[in-house]
């Protein structure tokens, strides 16, 4: 038996967005949990990957966690910083494989909310806005959404739609005109995709002791379900070391419970 | 100066590049020296009524000495813009900011900012428009390129749309798909305070490290003032052709070093950490709270170097001084520590 | 490579940003070594029938050795474009470009470029549509934004409009004052060649002096070769961030000291003039002549070393350098001889 | 009696076109006379203006004259360079107070012409095309144009339209949506405005010696004639002293006759 702690579901978070990214891809990453997967998954299985960020750094040198995407670790003795608007474009232009983006509010075609929960006229609660959220969103090939999954932050339908998902489901957004798209969502349940035609969020692989009915629990809508559940592999020792000691050894980002 | 906008309704003075270019071709051109205080510089540049753009990237190369003196002169009604714009919600707070173009704020991960959500809750400050960082970086990036509006494929099929006045959905009329996408106008905000690490007297400035919008900015406002972390002889700039913006952009310039704390600036000083979470975690959630916050940062401090007794004195600067060098990888990062206190209220 | 173009018109492909998208997607991100020599990064990465951009100012910076190795490999069936694009000239009139996209082809008040025109009036090569500097920049910049198209107050009102099929006319529907503008579409050419003063092994690319559209070019082009007057270890770059064109931009990357002559290189050396008189008023007054002063310096040449002999060897190449040092300021150009011998050609 | 050779027709170009400057201003220079001028200007009366290139180059130091547009010495030591769309984005934002433009032909209302003698599908000649020309013609505020003059190369009506003057007159370049515009001819004859209503161009001050009758020869169109001929004073002995030793000592442009 390993003497090793299990995954906190914090970290097993940041795992599997760590294993959302195949090695020598460009990864833009934002603020707090894709960070800790990027860096991860540059230090295990995809050491060639090259990070961009949204404040402009690009392929830093290694060295701490960022304590936020404007951070001189982002733009550690990096060949070039970028200006914001340029360093979006690169998204549109298709030399960006893969972005992370977490919201207050995902529905079950993976639109993100980060503006507001009820509405700006009828305020519950405001968020902080799109910052780079819908940009990246919009543009980039593959988009890995990020959450903390109950069922009122994973509504049938946001409150406010800041970055584009799917939009009304099927063929809406290539019809809007939108690139790219998102390809997962990731949780503390497991790892969600969206159904090819209906583009409907499913089951792709849940975490360990986790079960259908604890993600549709967690869901404010009803889940596809494969027929056949698979699981995800536990991170090993060495990956969980790593994550503990290398990447996060402050837990700026990976505290379970949180605060 | 000597000049008034043409135009004095500020939603249409956003968009009005005939307006800009009618204000710049009245500008002084002459390389003389600007320097002059900060104290002058808010006073004389930053006028009431004024659209104001937050430049830097909330906590990283920002003017925030220079924002905090506008708390100190209770400077009011300014209409604020900017991609991000985290020291807006401060702002507002203190009625210098009544109304905004939003595009983010908030401190990342460091908590929720609830000073914002109670200033448009009770109305003190209004939301004008909606954007994303990017599409709001290219309307900047479009003032400066002399272009009336860029299309973009960002923003189509949100929320945001319905509550962004400016931007408009067409068919692409010229590209080889037909598809839509939004026309962002070109923006061009009153006045903008840029926080550069080196300026020469006439205005001539340096960004080391990300410029985020800042050299659009400089571009596009009316009116611009350089807060700089060191004034430099002209050959300093022109050794090696590293300016960002040239002195005819440029209004004022301020001898301002430690001018972007309590964030970072590259090349200088890592940020004061805790001062963003006690800023967020215990100074937001209720006024009285902000009140106290900045009765002991900003009321009771009159410039820079008060404020950075209050974060430590010397002691503090060399430790930041050397978290950024470590951070850059200028020093050997293995014999700095960066663990810090985070700040975590006491819940009742 | 491996990778195609979906879209075989390159009218269309040249603004089909969904394809130059796809491109990119396909490209090998790796950060590998990319070094092969000049004959190998021309036959490989330049093919018949691609859109070609030409990157530089004419004689400054430009990639100009390794447009003579495209005439010597007998490439073919180009489609050019590019600010400016004087070297398209000769291209033409070799066959290795078949049509262009024209801004500007000359060589400023050096003289007429009659073979140009010989071209053109031959139907060697045909125009597909004309340009000013500035407009095709802004289609170059938008693809670098990503941004489908830009609104310009450029070509309005003008007879290039009507021989350009890729600019529409439209009343500006987002800013202050709706009168009309021009929608520029982002431009997306197949390969350019760039010559950079510094590059790593993997691509990383240091551009010094003006940068003209090179960068957005380099964004903006589905493949990009890098020549580099040095290449040097990558933490050069590094150290003071001083990169412009990213790694994963480029396919290839030439070790070519003195790539740029008989132009002229910032840092490095100035052009040699005469050449320019020798191409303009005695190479293309006719074919012949240019046969001739091809064979010369083209033909009977394998590289830059043997052209460089033929310029005067190592005592050009250190006048040439003498000279750009003092140009910029960097020796002491009292002490430096800028005379030259005008080439004012006989008449009959 | 001065002992100074009398200005030839070139230097006499370039010292009108260094007149149109103002001391303060920010000049958008050409390759050619252009450069004469604004270098000229600079070191006579107008020593605070700031000199800026189309390739980007932005207020260089003092020195040689440019070979071409693209010379290190446009951005010797300058405190930065600019991207081509950028620095001419600088003429439409109103930070460029004066520009020059050369054209094979220019006509009555001010359009230039660089591009075709005779039309593209029936060429007479083909000409270099319009550089940055049509974009500083479309967006600067004020634009001197500059040329020999005789019948063929001032028509009525320039074969092609390459860089906007006032188009057909009166109000169309103002309707057309453009910025700015051509403030003035300067020419081996003299100086000509557009006179304000109809935008004909007009005399405003003949060189010494010139006679309307000779500019009239000299140009394919009527030019409309102010009651009281004024003409340019001479160039002093001291400025033509420092336009023939130290602006263009090699004649690189004022060799008269050229070639």
């Amino acid at each position: 038996m390993s003497n090793v702690a299990p995954a906190n579901p914090l970290e097993m978070i940041a795992y599997n967005l760590s294993n959302a990214i195949e090695d020598g891809q460009i990864v833009y990453v934002g603020t707090g949990l894709p960070m800790v997967g990027g860096i991860l998954a540059k230090k295990t299985h995809a050491p060639n990957i090259t990070l961009v960020y949204e404040s402009g750094g690009q392929d830093p040198l290694e060295g701490d966690m960022p304590w936020s995407v404007g951070c001189p670790f982002t733009f550690r003795k990096s060949p070039m910083s970028m200006e914001m608007a340029i360093s979006f474009g690169q998204c549109a232009l298709g030399y960006v494989d893969i972005a992370f983006q977490g919201g207050a509010q995902i529905d079950m075609y993976g639109n993100v909310n980060t503006s507001v929960i009820g509405s700006y006229e009828n305020l519950k609660s405001i968020l902080p806005g799109s910052g780079g959220g819908n940009d990246i969103g919009s543009l980039t090939e593959k988009s890995v959404l990020v959450g903390l999954q109950t069922p009122d932050r994973f509504p049938e339908k946001v409150d406010f739609v800041t970055t584009p998902g799917y939009l009304d489901g099927g063929d809406t957004r290539e019809k809007a005109g939108l690139l790219g798209g998102p390809s997962a969502v990731v949780t503390q349940c497991g790892v969600f995709d969206f159904e090819p035609v209906s583009k409907r969020m499913r089951i792709k692989r849940l975490n360990p002791g986790m079960t259908v009915e604890i993600a549709q629990a967690c869901t404010g809508f009803e889940l596809l379900v494969p027929e056949n559940i698979e699981f995800v592999e536990p991170p090993s020792d060495e990956v969980l070391r790593i994550l503990r000691e290398v990447v996060d050894p402050r837990k700026v980002f990976t505290k379970f419970p949180p605060g | 100066m000597g000049s008034q906008y043409t135009n004095q309704d500020h939603m249409k003075r956003l968009v009005d590049y005939r307006d800009a270019r009618e204000f710049h071709l009245r500008k002084d051109r002459a390389k003389r020296d600007k320097r002059i205080s900060l104290q002058e510089a808010v006073s004389e540049y930053i006028q009431d009524g004024d659209i104001f753009a937050e430049t830097g990237f909330s906590y990283v190369r920002s003017p925030i000495q220079a924002y905090l003196e506008m708390v100190r002169q209770k400077k009011k009604d300014l209409i604020a813009i900017g991609s991000p714009m985290s020291n807006t919600s401060y702002l507002m707070a203190f009625g210098v900011v009544k109304a905004l173009h939003l595009s983010y704020i908030g401190v990342e991960m460091r908590g929720n900012d609830k000073n914002f959500a109670r200033c448009i809750k009770s109305k003190q400050a209004e939301l004008l428009s909606i954007w994303s960082h990017g599409s709001m970086a290219l309307g900047f990036k479009a003032a400066q390129l002399g272009a009336p509006f860029i299309a973009s494929k960002q923003l189509i099929g949100t929320d945001m749309i319905k509550k962004n006045p400016f931007v408009k959905v067409i068919d692409n009329p010229v590209s080889a798909d037909n598809s839509q996408v939004a026309l962002i106008p070109a923006l061009f905000p009153d006045v903008c305070i840029i926080h550069a690490q080196k300026a020469d007297r006439y205005g001539n400035a340096v960004i080391e490290g990300p410029a985020i919008n800042d050299i659009a900015l400089a571009a596009a406002c009316r009116k611009v003032i350089i807060t700089a972390e060191r004034i430099v002889p002209e050959m300093t700039i022109r050794e090696n052709s590293t300016g960002t913006i040239p002195f005819w952009y440029v209004d004022a310039v301020v001898d301002l070093p430690y001018g972007a704390l309590p964030g970072s600036c590259p090349g200088h000083y890592y940020w004061h950490r805790e001062w963003w979470e006690w800023l967020v975690r215990i100074g937001t959630p209720d006024l009285d709270a902000l009140n106290d916050f900045f009765d002991y940062w900003v009321f009771s401090t009159k410039d820079q170097f008060d404020f950075i007794e209050k974060l430590g004195g010397a002691r503090f600067i060399n430790t930041a001084r050397q978290q950024m060098e470590a951070a850059q990888a200028n020093v050997d990062d293995s014999l700095v520590n960066f663990d810090y206190q985070e700040v975590i209220p006491k819940r009742d």
